[in-house]
């Protein structure tokens, strides 16, 4: 499985789409947005850090195990850091696979093991 | 033996910084590095990586060069 | 929720993003590619023909349902009709909704629903 | 009365034709109307759709416009 994993301080631009060979019979994507309220809190933004160098490691075993369950032709990562203004995107992950029941677990799964266990967060403010 | 600490998100905002020099033992464990350094911070409520790598509070931290700590993640 | 299908004879041109609040929190996309080989036969494209008024409603009160169950901001469906070729989408699904779990479910159920009961048909070969 | 029928996909490659105008009654089923127009067809392996909507082959098909043979369907 192809893995590209980054993190990035500007706009998140979504990579033009490459096809690791034919046999790829799906692209499922998911943008996450900075909603306007959370927790009943209306918002302009939220802040985002990350431990890199282990996030980055995390997601990459995250990746190899989910696609030993649910195999997969590539995954791209993207994570945008710093101030993520509201209906902009702080998460864009890119799964292709032959069918689709592979690349739709695979993404539902990362993005649960993301949230429990890879070392980014978020936060209203920015933190000194 | 010297260890970079690093602070992240809560933890950070505790401690006042987010990556500093310690002095260590070898066979010293991140739960007592935290009693030492941080006795704010309840342990209870974060977990610790040694090297990019979850590790347990009570494991020596051998010859680690960084320890962090990790409050619950929220990214996404 | 914002529904919108199409059929389109041309490559699909996937349509910019358009938020209809700063309530939504996912975007979830699915493309469906046209594989080379199905069924161990090497193919260079598909030929694709729906029953077009049918179809947009079949989909309109599948999206109605799932929306009930489901809720999301909007849908966009596209399916491509004719030839397409062998790494070209056939069919391109956009979801957006306030949380990933919703998304993820209206995506990957539409599309079982879609297989299952909307006249659209896909052969090896065009028909006279 | 006038009924415009649909054949698609398979069904129109048995049939020869893709849509046809026939003359029916409003007590009639899609199933006799079938029977009658493409015997080669066996109801079992299509769905009838009456005016765009899926239909049972036994009910009549009243003021109907279009009817529709659908062959299992494989969009996507």
């Amino acid at each position: 499985m192809e893995t590209h994993i980054a993190f990035t301080k500007s706009v998140i631009v979504v990579p033009a789409l490459a096809l690791p060979s034919h046999e790829v019979g799906a692209c499922v994507e998911f943008a996450g947005l900075v909603r306007e309220t959370e927790h009943d809190r209306a918002l302009a933004g939220l802040h985002y850090e990350a431990y890199e160098p282990m996030a980055t490691r995390e997601l990459a075993r995250i990746f190899n195990e989910l696609n030993a369950v649910h195999p997969c032709a590539a995954v791209v990562f993207i994570h945008r850091l710093g101030w993520v203004p509201v209906g902009e995107a702080s998460l864009f992950v890119r799964v292709l696979s032959a069918h689709r029941g592979e690349a739709l677990r695979f993404l539902a799964t990362a993005i649960d093991r993301m949230k429990a266990d890879v070392p980014i967060w978020k936060s209203v403010a920015a933190r000194g | 033996m010297s260890v970079k600490l690093l602070a992240f998100a809560q933890a950070a905002d505790v401690l006042g910084f987010r990556e500093r020099g310690i002095d260590c033992e070898p066979e010293e464990t991140p739960r007592a590095i935290l009693a030492r350094l941080a006795p704010a911070l309840d342990p209870a409520t974060l977990r610790v990586a040694v090297d990019c790598v979850y590790a347990d509070w009570d494991a020596p931290v051998g010859t680690a060069a960084e320890i962090a700590l990790i409050p619950p993640v929220s990214g996404g």
